[in-house]
């Protein structure tokens, strides 16, 4: 495989924001992730994104949303309906060819406009689950009551949580940050049983703007690139009741295949509630004690739907690039309870 | 030219009509997958990956139902991956799926492309309004009949070379079992007494509204040898994008649209398309856009494209076949439409066709678009393996 | 009696959102509730677009200033419509027009009335009709349609590259 | 003028949703008040039945469904605090996934029982719709069974 590396990333605030609209989100954002690779939209050679038109109850969101690349003259440019790690993931297979070396990954949602708990609920099967509209509040706690019973204490949970708005602290981009202890967390009264009001994430809007670019030209663009040593996805049932909820096959999976070997300085994992945090982390063999997990605050620090997956690898590379580590993993989930995962390794060195 | 070499093993579709009401979404797409791999003499468990593509989720009322479809498309444990790009989004999935394999990433991918429009109502799902903004003052070919307008003053057309798009492509429907309409009595009187619906475009000259899925196997050279079934090699992909909203763009003859073509023809090693083509699938949703695509792909010089209408030069026959199948204008699952012309090309250099069959069709164009003509996909495939 | 099999089920969906149309869209709005049409130029190309959206799209940068676009334009195209659609109902034929108001270099969608449908012309000189005013609200439209003005046609090279 | 605008956008519509023989099938048994699962290629009788096999991707054989009880025991739970429109229950209510007897998977719905009853592992049991109509809605909830 090519050597392909993150040589920028950007991120907007996230935060309910209720006055731009997406292009207006992204425009500074992608103006920002440019800057320092001094490339314009002419220079780059394939452009993808990731976004969800029922985020915002939209049809061809992301046709408008293209508008902010200034694609003229024409670009060569695709799109997925999924989270922005997935786009990532488009173009790393298109720099592959070789006859381009640097592309453009952008996402973009707006959380705010609707419910989204609800609107989620429309991932179901359409026949006998999704008009019952389970939100993907309720999903999520079904999910942690059954990772609490296979042996887990409501104590790991707080611990994930306390973190998280520590290391929010640091994040200038995050939504919820401070220093609370664990015992303050469990003092809190349960919201949707088993899980508390901070053990889901917030509502988030956002767009986040990663460059890619493959060997000497990652080299030339960027002091200190952050390889992508391994990139891998996989899937597994939708159906809640059909698997076991307390592991994500899938992650495993991914990260099997994508050569986390359970080492890494740094992690940062796609979890929007606290429990799916440590599912994926045992999911991927990674140790809090040897990886620091979530230093950027993670999804519950914020979580711009469809653009907190592409922001984990982002954030990962960052550090990576900014010299806090050699070694990362980037996760980012999609479909109810972790129902799709994507597992990314990074690597740099001086 | 970019990666290791590709081919389509095998394809499949739907029978597509208005209302495929015995079978659930899963049962639609997995139709055509099961087809698919069929054709190729494969199973699910020879795919390493799966890509779909569809048109907006609304007109299914799923938000990315690729989540649920997982297990119809034997994707447990696999790489699934969904595609959007508006209507050209089958062909942009197919090409996603091509890049899988000349990247080296995988070995045979499982691409798919459906709609099933009638659970809903695409016109409802295309014109949701949006406070502050107008309603779209008259559905898509409100949008489309104006273009149209602008061809024919700057390429001063007869009127009736529309008229003379479709009689070819829905009598070329009638030789393919898959099309949805199948109008054995159609003539040119029919097409030209049919009602005005948005002036110049007829209502014989729109294409239907029809549930269908379309899929394919693209395998990697290794695969493609192994194969004992004809395979279409895949010679060279291509996808371009413009702003729908920019000022000055020309939406009769697009920038985007002509670039992909060179950049696919560049791929292929076409100097020459129009003797190098034996044949096209292009996407043609109102009769006028067969001359104008014509122009915009180098068939035909600019102002041109209507001469090879009316002359005979794409008629199944004639020296350029375009749209043997039917076309868009004999059926259209959105999200699908352009897959299916990325499929029959396939199926010609196979020599697969059928009834629509182009004698001794060796390399051939599918070609896709979408959004306000800003969106293009393109590939050119091949009966012989790439030098 | 037995009942048939079940073979189709109605799943309705509602799904409710607070529509927030953005910072340069709502100063336009803004502007269509007092009976301007404002757009705004690219500080790259100097096009100025109707309305504004984030940004130039041809160019890919924020818009600058804010340019007050005329009421009057050049038809540039145009389809003539025998059907409704959706919501709208309106007589039929009518013409569902693409003018370029004087000072803009976008075109928009509005009705042309005023006019029997078979003389309707490309390059034909338009003027906005505005609703009247009591009933300006933030939206396009406020321009019911646009009708004829008393004026030659545009020439053909003037407006050919908007078609 | 920095102020913005906004207002309420609604999207409705009613789908029309052609089943396909095994969910047809599954909700043709709703409505007779008898729940129905296929079993899948590893032995386990799946409920509500899959058209197709998780494991090989095989379709699954929509006329030879299996009846299981409309009794069973819970094996996860959640508490919804905040119904929204379209879900069971107007007042907070929870979530369960109940493996119903015969059957190897969870069914997903919500059970009508005090907060404070709920536990995994209690038995429950269906309580049917007045008048099923062949939806996932003809079972109305679970109760707690005797």
């Amino acid at each position: 495989m090519r050597d392909v590396a993150v040589v920028s990333f950007a991120q907007s605030a996230t935060r309910r924001d209720q006055t731009r609209n997406e292009v207006e989100i992204l425009l500074p954002v992608l103006r920002e992730a440019m800057a320092p690779t001094g490339l314009t939209t002419h220079d780059i050679g394939f452009t993808c994104s990731g976004s969800s038109d029922y985020l915002a109850g939209q049809a061809f969101a992301f046709v408008s949303a293209l508008d902010a690349v200034g694609p003229w003259p024409p670009i060569q440019e695709s799109h997925v309906e999924m989270d922005g790690a997935w786009a990532l993931y488009e173009a790393w297979v298109r720099l592959q060819h070789g006859d381009i070396d640097t592309a453009l990954v952008y996402a973009f949602g707006k959380s705010s406009p609707g419910d989204v708990a609800r609107v989620l609920s429309l991932q179901l099967d359409p026949y006998v689950t999704g008009p019952l509209w389970p939100d993907a509040i309720s999903l999520a706690a079904l999910q942690a009551r059954a990772f609490l019973e296979a042996g887990h204490d409501e104590k790991d949970l707080a611990r994930v949580v306390a973190r998280s708005r520590r290391n929010a602290v640091g994040n200038p981009h995050a939504q919820l940050s401070g220093d609370i202890d664990e015992a303050t967390l469990l003092d809190e009264p349960l919201y949707a049983d088993p899980l508390r009001m901070h053990d889901c994430p917030p509502i988030s809007d956002g767009a986040a703007v990663v460059v890619l670019a493959a060997g000497d030209k990652a080299r030339e663009l960027c002091e200190r690139p952050a390889w992508i040593r391994g990139i891998d996805h996989r899937i597994d049932v939708q159906a809640l009741g059909s698997r076991d909820l307390s592991q994500s096959a899938s992650t495993r999976l991914a990260g099997e295949k994508a050569g986390v070997g359970g080492r890494a300085d740094l992690a940062e994992l796609h979890a929007p509630f606290s429990h799916q945090e440590l599912i994926v982390a045992e999911a991927l063999g990674l140790d809090e004690t040897a990886t620091s997990i979530n230093p950027s605050g993670g999804a519950l620090a914020s979580n711009p739907v469809m653009v907190a997956g592409l922001v984990r690898i982002g954030e990962a590379a960052r550090r990576l690039s900014a010299g806090e580590g050699e070694r990362a993993v980037a996760h980012a989930t999609s479909g109810p309870a972790l129902q799709q995962n994507l597992v990314c390794v990074l690597e740099a060195t001086s | 030219m970019s990666g290791q070499l590709a081919a389509v093993l095998g394809t499949g579709q739907t029978k597509h009509v208005a209302k495929r009401d015995d079978v659930s979404i899963a049962g639609l797409v997995r139709e055509a997958a099961d087809r698919a791999l069929e054709d190729a003499g494969l199973t699910y468990a020879d795919i390493d990956a799966v890509v779909i593509g569809k048109a907006p989720d609304m007109f299914e009322g799923v938000m990315m139902p690729e989540l649920y479809l997982a297990e119809a498309l034997g994707a447990i444990g696999k790489p699934l991956i969904r595609v959007h790009t508006a209507g050209s989004v089958g062909g942009s999935t197919a090409i996603v799926a091509t890049h899988l394999v000349q990247a080296g990433v995988h070995e045979r991918v499982l691409t798919v492309a459906f709609e099933k429009q009638s659970e809903s109502n695409a016109m409802w799902a295309l014109s949701i309004k949006i406070p502050f903004s107008q309603p779209l003052v008259a559905g898509a070919g409100g949008y489309f009949a104006p273009i149209i307008r602008g061809y024919i003053r700057k390429a001063d057309a007869p009127l009736d070379t529309g008229f003379q798009v479709v009689l070819k492509d829905r009598l070329n429907a009638l030789k393919n079992p898959y099309a949805h309409l199948h109008q054995p009595d159609i003539s040119m009187e029919q097409i030209i007494e049919s009602p005005l619906l948005w002036d110049p475009i007829r209502y014989a000259e729109t294409c239907p509204s029809s549930d269908g899925a379309a899929a394919m196997v693209i395998g990697s050279e290794r695969a493609a040898d192994a194969s004992s079934r004809p395979v279409a090699w895949i010679h060279g992909t291509a996808v371009r994008s413009e702003p729908t909203m920019g000022a000055g763009r020309d939406r009769v003859n697009p920038h985007a649209g002509r670039d992909c073509a060179k950049a696919v023809y560049a791929e292929a090693g076409i100097t020459d398309p129009f003797r190098e083509i034996d044949c096209a699938e292009i996407y043609v949703p109102f009769s006028w856009f067969e001359p104008m695509w014509l122009e915009n792909l180098g068939f035909a010089e600019e102002g041109t494209g209507w001469k090879m209408v009316h002359d005979g030069t794409t008629a199944l026959d004639g020296d350029l076949p375009i749209n043997m199948s039917g076309g868009v204008l004999s059926s259209n699952p959105i999200g699908a439409s352009g897959m299916i012309r990325f499929l029959e090309v396939a199926n010609q250099v196979r020599g697969t066709a059928g009834e629509h069959q182009v004698d001794g069709a060796r390399k051939a164009l599918g070609h896709a678009y979408g959004g306000g003509s800003q969106f293009f996909a393109m590939w050119v495939v091949g009966k012989d393996k790439p030098k | 009696m037995t009942a048939e099999p079940i073979t189709g089920i109605v799943t309705p969906i509602r799904l409710d959102y607070t529509y927030t149309p953005g910072t340069s869209p709502s100063q336009f709005l803004r502007g269509m509730k007092e009976g301007r049409i404002l757009g705004r130029r690219c500080p790259s190309c100097a096009k100025v677009y109707v309305p504004p959206r984030g940004g130039c799209p041809m160019c890919g940068v924020e818009f600058a200033e804010e340019v007050r676009v005329a009421d009057t334009g050049t038809l540039v195209t145009f389809a003539v419509v025998n059907v409704n659609f959706a919501n709208r109902v309106i007589d039929l034929p009518y013409v569902s027009g693409e003018v370029r108001f004087d000072g803009s270099d976008t075109t928009s969608m509005v009705l042309v009335q005023g006019i029997p449908v078979d003389q309707v012309r490309m390059g034909m000189r338009v003027k906005a009709h505005w609703l009247p005013r009591d009933e300006w609200d933030f939206t396009f439209a406020n321009i019911d349609y646009v009708e004829p003005l008393d004026e030659p046609d545009a020439d053909y090279e003037s407006y050919k590259e908007f078609v | 003028m920095t102020e913005v605008l906004s207002a309420p956008h609604s999207m409705e519509f009613p789908y029309t949703r052609s089943t396909g023989p095994m969910v047809g099938a599954f909700l043709t048994g709703l409505r007779d008040r008898r729940v129905l699962g296929v079993r899948d290629s590893a032995g386990r009788v799946v409920v509500p039945p899959p058209e197709y096999d998780a494991g090989t991707a095989a379709v699954l054989p929509a006329d030879e469904l299996i009846e299981v009880a409309s009794e069973g025991v819970v094996t996860s739970w959640s508490w919804n605090p905040k119904p929204r429109l379209g879900q069971p229950f107007e007042q907070p209510f929870a979530w369960v996934l109940v493996q119903l007897d015969g059957a190897d998977t969870g069914l997903l719905h919500a059970l009508d029982a005090p907060r404070d009853a709920i536990r995994t592992g209690m038995r429950v049991r269906i309580r049917w719709a007045e008048e099923p109509v062949g939806f996932i809605k003809d079972i109305a909830c679970f109760e707690p069974a005797p």
